[in-house]
């Protein structure tokens, strides 16, 4: 149980002592992140082992009283651990691929520390049993990842990063006013125990306007569709290692995490809610496909692409189905992999070539083969092309739709899907497909460990489909939806009765 | 701000300064039994630091040389804060437990008292002042430049 | 009533600048006047009728007529993350108006939505 | 009548009067007079802590904005024809009033001014300052109850001014 603690202390700690100390470590701060991350990740195995799931643990040792909770408490069940998982993995990751690609800025260290505290703010929110600590750790990975948007500090990362920070502090603000509407019916902030209390009271009203703030709030940072406009200028805009882990597990992390726990063990996830989050997957799914079919910039057209993929995940969690939940829960973790790997790929074009328009682009497939060969992977993948992991997961959430009676649904998602891989054709084919290119003369490929990076992801988004299997699922995926199909009840696992 | 202000600002400044870092002090110390704490206090201090800058003014290098050593304070007293905190982690009470006041709580009302929560005002008031001299030095030096 | 219905109006009009202005001051004033509602709200809902501040001395010393001492917390760091935030912001601006030599949206726009 | 009502109104003419006023430094002075309305109204609300640290941050964040706009410029936004200029405020307040009366119904919802719901300050109200040895029981909150919080608070501003740091560098332009 003490353990828990160690995925805030360390990144901490490690953001901390580079801050003071980097001066001597920077060229070893790319490792040294990625150690860390990858020991966190290790941790979170060792959990999944030797714990019986779900527990809380009581931050400072006040356990409640008489039911009642009284300080912070940290929730660890199969969903945390999941998204713990794929947190720290990407963070070591994108650590490694950084090594590389990011040499050419100054204040390295610095960006380093940013990285550990984006990791050390998710952390948090994903361990959070309470509102307010969620609030607190939300808003340090926030603040880390507009920082870490504007690093280059040109015109362009400033301006996109301005518009994140302004949308992204009014959906906080819309956050903390829902978690004061909490605090002033219940008298709690612990989300298990409000959500007892407000099982024997009557306020149809306020909790659908906190339910509304709510899903404002924590849908303005997971850029579903109406509140989507901050997404497309900001993650084209960071730095490419940044990038990958902001569409990667920024947004879920921040947005359908929360989101999804809220609904499920606060809210109560029926009546009205269920139509609302399906109308919004649907909408951000094909809209967005669309968007990204007309985009010329390979990275703007992978954000958008970000968006139709959020949008199948809140289809799924929407239908509030265990096969939903568990479709949901698999296409996050498909899309982490990939969406990390093609924000890497489009790193390495623009590293290598300078540019990323695709109308420029050509013929990189001789040139760049490691890049080619991971993308290729990658584009399959998200496109949902057998037997890459996408299509299992996409295939799930079709399934789900047709046995939850949502037909129309699920030849919608299908469609989407082809949108999705029209695009990639379109990536494809303009970025390394067609004659060679006379600017190409001097171009090679990314550094070794740049490579690594995206052959690991590549292995994983072609083995990621195994999760699938029985074993694995009834480990991995089944406790997490587990957790989030029982509602309302779940709170008595977290609290006792 | 090479200048600084008018004789009569530099010498309000130079008699009030020594008060408001003295009631930034006492403000940090007596946390736990008056109102105020650590971030109170601490940017009491950053305050009295802010008016000498303004009033007195100062050369780039040294404004340079001051935000170097603020940024360190500011991150060493929020390593000792975490150390602080995960005191209580070593020792198997679990992150953030005020280990001394589990044993001896104290008096409330009396300054020797509150375990660790004195010293943990401490630290965070010298992390929230050092981090807005920060912040106010960035913005005193880049208006420099311009 | 009627006063969480004024704190939520000044919580409107901070929102309502945020959205419709085009000067990217405003557009942080707009933020610091909805942090500002936020605080007050949160301590509006701690507040007890004839209540004291939650300090114990020789002459207060009845915990039951306290009022509630955990928004009074939550609003702390409310407060310092707002300023922090604030902080940030501006620091953007004025790199913004070094790119740009204005602060008007209007004419720096050049993203596509 | 509540003198808390009234300073609201105060505050909430501050803030129009700072989002609309026609020079950018007196729309800053609007902000820093709602600022000092807050203090007065957590002294109201028996919140002396509050009312300290309020205090000193709207002078700091004051001190910020006038830095900003001294550093950048006291222009306004482009000047358009009055229809131009008309239109959004009417929109605005019409978007106000809309928002508020659908908060109507909650706030009538809710438990009445003054009437706190003590839940989970109960047994800190009870016996957080034996059990802390802090008399101040919002720093007991702070520092023990929920110090995981104050943690991350302090984390929050160490980050920001690790972006204020890097935004406002001065060596190397792009790179």
């Amino acid at each position: 149980m003490n353990t828990i603690a160690y995925f805030l202390v360390v990144p901490l700690g490690t953001a901390l002592l580079l801050v003071i100390f980097g001066r001597w470590v920077v060229r070893w701060a790319g490792i040294i992140v990625s150690v860390v991350f990858s020991a966190l990740t290790a941790l979170v195995v060792q959990c999944y082992f030797i714990n019986q799931l779900p527990f809380t643990v009581a931050v400072g040792g006040w356990e409640p009283v008489q039911g009642i909770p009284l300080g912070i408490h940290w929730v660890v069940d199969g969903f945390t651990l999941l998204m713990l998982a794929l947190i720290n993995f990407t963070g070591a990751i994108v650590a490694l691929y950084s090594i590389s690609s990011m040499k050419s800025y100054t204040k390295l260290r610095k960006y380093y520390a940013l990285l550990m505290l984006l990791g050390l703010g998710m952390n948090g929110v994903a361990l959070a049993g309470d509102l307010f600590t969620m609030y607190v750790f939300l808003e340090i990975s926030a603040i880390s990842s507009y920082i870490l948007v504007a690093f280059g500090r040109g015109a362009e990362e400033l301006e996109a990063s301005f518009k994140y920070q302004v949308l992204g502090g009014s959906a906080s603000m819309l956050i903390l006013f829902a978690i004061a509407l909490v605090y002033r019916l219940t008298g709690t902030l612990n989300i298990a125990d409000a959500s007892r209390v407000l099982s024997g009271q009557s306020a149809e009203m306020t909790m659908l306007f906190t339910g509304a703030l709510f899903l404002t709030g924590f849908g303005l940072k997971a850029a579903i569709m109406p509140f989507h406009s901050w997404l497309p200028d900001a993650h084209p805009a960071a730095p490419a290692p940044v990038s990958a882990i902001l569409s990667g597990v920024v947004i879920k992390v921040l947005g359908i995490y929360p989101l999804c726990r809220l609904f499920y063990h606060f809210i109560g996830f029926e009546g009205v809610w269920t139509g609302i989050w399906l109308v919004l997957g649907a909408i951000s799914l094909m809209v967005a496909n669309i968007l990204a079919l007309a985009q010329w910039d390979i990275k703007r057209l992978l954000a958008y692409c970000s968006i139709s993929q959020i949008g199948y995940i809140v289809i799924a969690m929407g239908l509030g189905t265990e096969l939903g939940i568990i479709a949901g829960l698999f296409h996050m973790a498909n899309h982490t992999i990939f969406k990390s790997l093609l924000f890497f790929n489009a790193g390495a074009i623009e590293h290598a070539t300078g540019f990323r328009d695709l109308r420029k682009l050509g013929g990189l497939r001789t040139k760049m083969p490691v890049t080619y060969a991971t993308s290729l992977i990658a584009s399959f993948s998200i496109a949902g092309l057998p037997p890459f992991s996408g299509f299992w997961s996409k295939l799930l959430i079709i399934i789900a739709c047709m046995k939850a009676g949502h037909p129309f649904l699920a030849i919608w998602a299908a469609l989407g899907s082809m949108l999705t891989l029209a695009a990639f054709l379109k990536f494809q084919h303009h970025g390394f497909g067609g004659p060679d290119k006379e600017y190409q003369q001097s171009i090679k490929e990314v550094s070794f460990s740049s490579q690594i990076a995206m052959i690991i992801l590549a292995i994983l988004c072609l083995g990621m489909g195994c999760l699938m299997l029985p074993g694995l699922r009834s480990a991995i995926l089944e406790p997490a939806a587990n957790i989030l199909s029982q509602g309302l009840n779940a709170t008595t696992l977290f609290l006792g009765n | 701000m090479k200048h600084g202000m008018s004789v009569i600002v530099q010498s309000i400044a130079r008699l009030m300064v020594p008060f408001i870092w003295m009631f930034g002090i006492y403000i940090i110390a007596h946390g736990h039994i008056s109102p105020g704490g650590g971030f109170a206090g601490g940017v009491f201090l950053a305050g009295g630091f802010i008016l000498i800058t303004l009033a007195f003014g100062s050369a780039p290098d040294k404004e340079e040389r001051s935000q170097d050593f603020a940024s360190k304070l500011e991150s060493e007293a929020l390593l000792i804060f975490l150390i602080m905190a995960s005191i209580g982690l070593v020792l198997k009470l679990g992150l953030m437990a005020n280990l001394l006041a589990k044993t001896h709580p104290g008096l409330p009302g009396h300054i020797a008292a509150g375990g660790l929560i004195p010293w943990e005002n401490l630290a965070i008031g010298v992390e929230v002042s050092a981090a807005l001299a920060v912040m106010f030095i960035a913005f005193a030096r880049h208006r420099l430049k311009e | 009533m009627t006063l969480y219905l004024l704190t939520f109006i000044l919580f409107a009009v901070g929102l309502y600048g945020v959205w419709t202005k085009r000067h990217l001051i405003r557009i942080i004033l707009g933020l610091v006047i909805m942090e500002t509602a936020m605080n007050l709200f949160l301590i509006l809902v701690g507040y007890r009728e004839d209540g004291v501040a939650p300090i114990i001395t020789e002459n207060s010393s009845n915990t039951a007529v306290m009022v509630d001492p955990i928004p009074q917390a939550l609003v702390l760091t409310a407060i310092v993350i707002g300023l922090a935030t604030t902080a940030l912001l501006l620091a953007f601006s004025v790199r913004i108006y070094a790119k740009y030599q204005t602060l008007d949206l209007n004419k720096i726009r050049n993203l596509r939505g | 009548m509540n003198p808390l009502v009234i300073i609201l109104i105060l505050m909430i003419l501050g803030a129009i009067l700072a989002l609309e006023s026609k020079d950018l430094l007196s729309g800053i002075i609007a902000m820093g007079i709602m600022g000092f309305g807050l203090t007065l109204a957590f002294l109201f609300l028996r919140a002396p802590d509050l009312a300290l640290v309020q205090i000193i941050i709207e002078t700091m964040t004051l001190i910020l904005f006038i830095a900003t706009v001294k550093i950048t410029s006291n222009q306004e936004t482009s000047e358009r024809s009055i229809s131009h200029r008309l239109l959004p405020r009417i929109a605005g307040a019409v978007f106000i009033l809309f928002l508020t009366l659908s908060f109507y119904r909650v706030a009538e919802e809710l438990p009445k001014f003054g009437e706190a719901v003590i839940r989970m300050a109960a047994p800190i109200l009870a016996y957080g300052a034996a059990a802390t040895g802090s008399a101040n029981l919002v720093t007991a909150v702070i520092l023990d109850f929920r110090a995981l919080d104050t943690l991350g608070e302090a984390t929050v501003l160490f980050t920001a001014a690790l972006g204020i740091l890097i935004v406002l560098r001065h060596e190397g332009e792009k790179r």
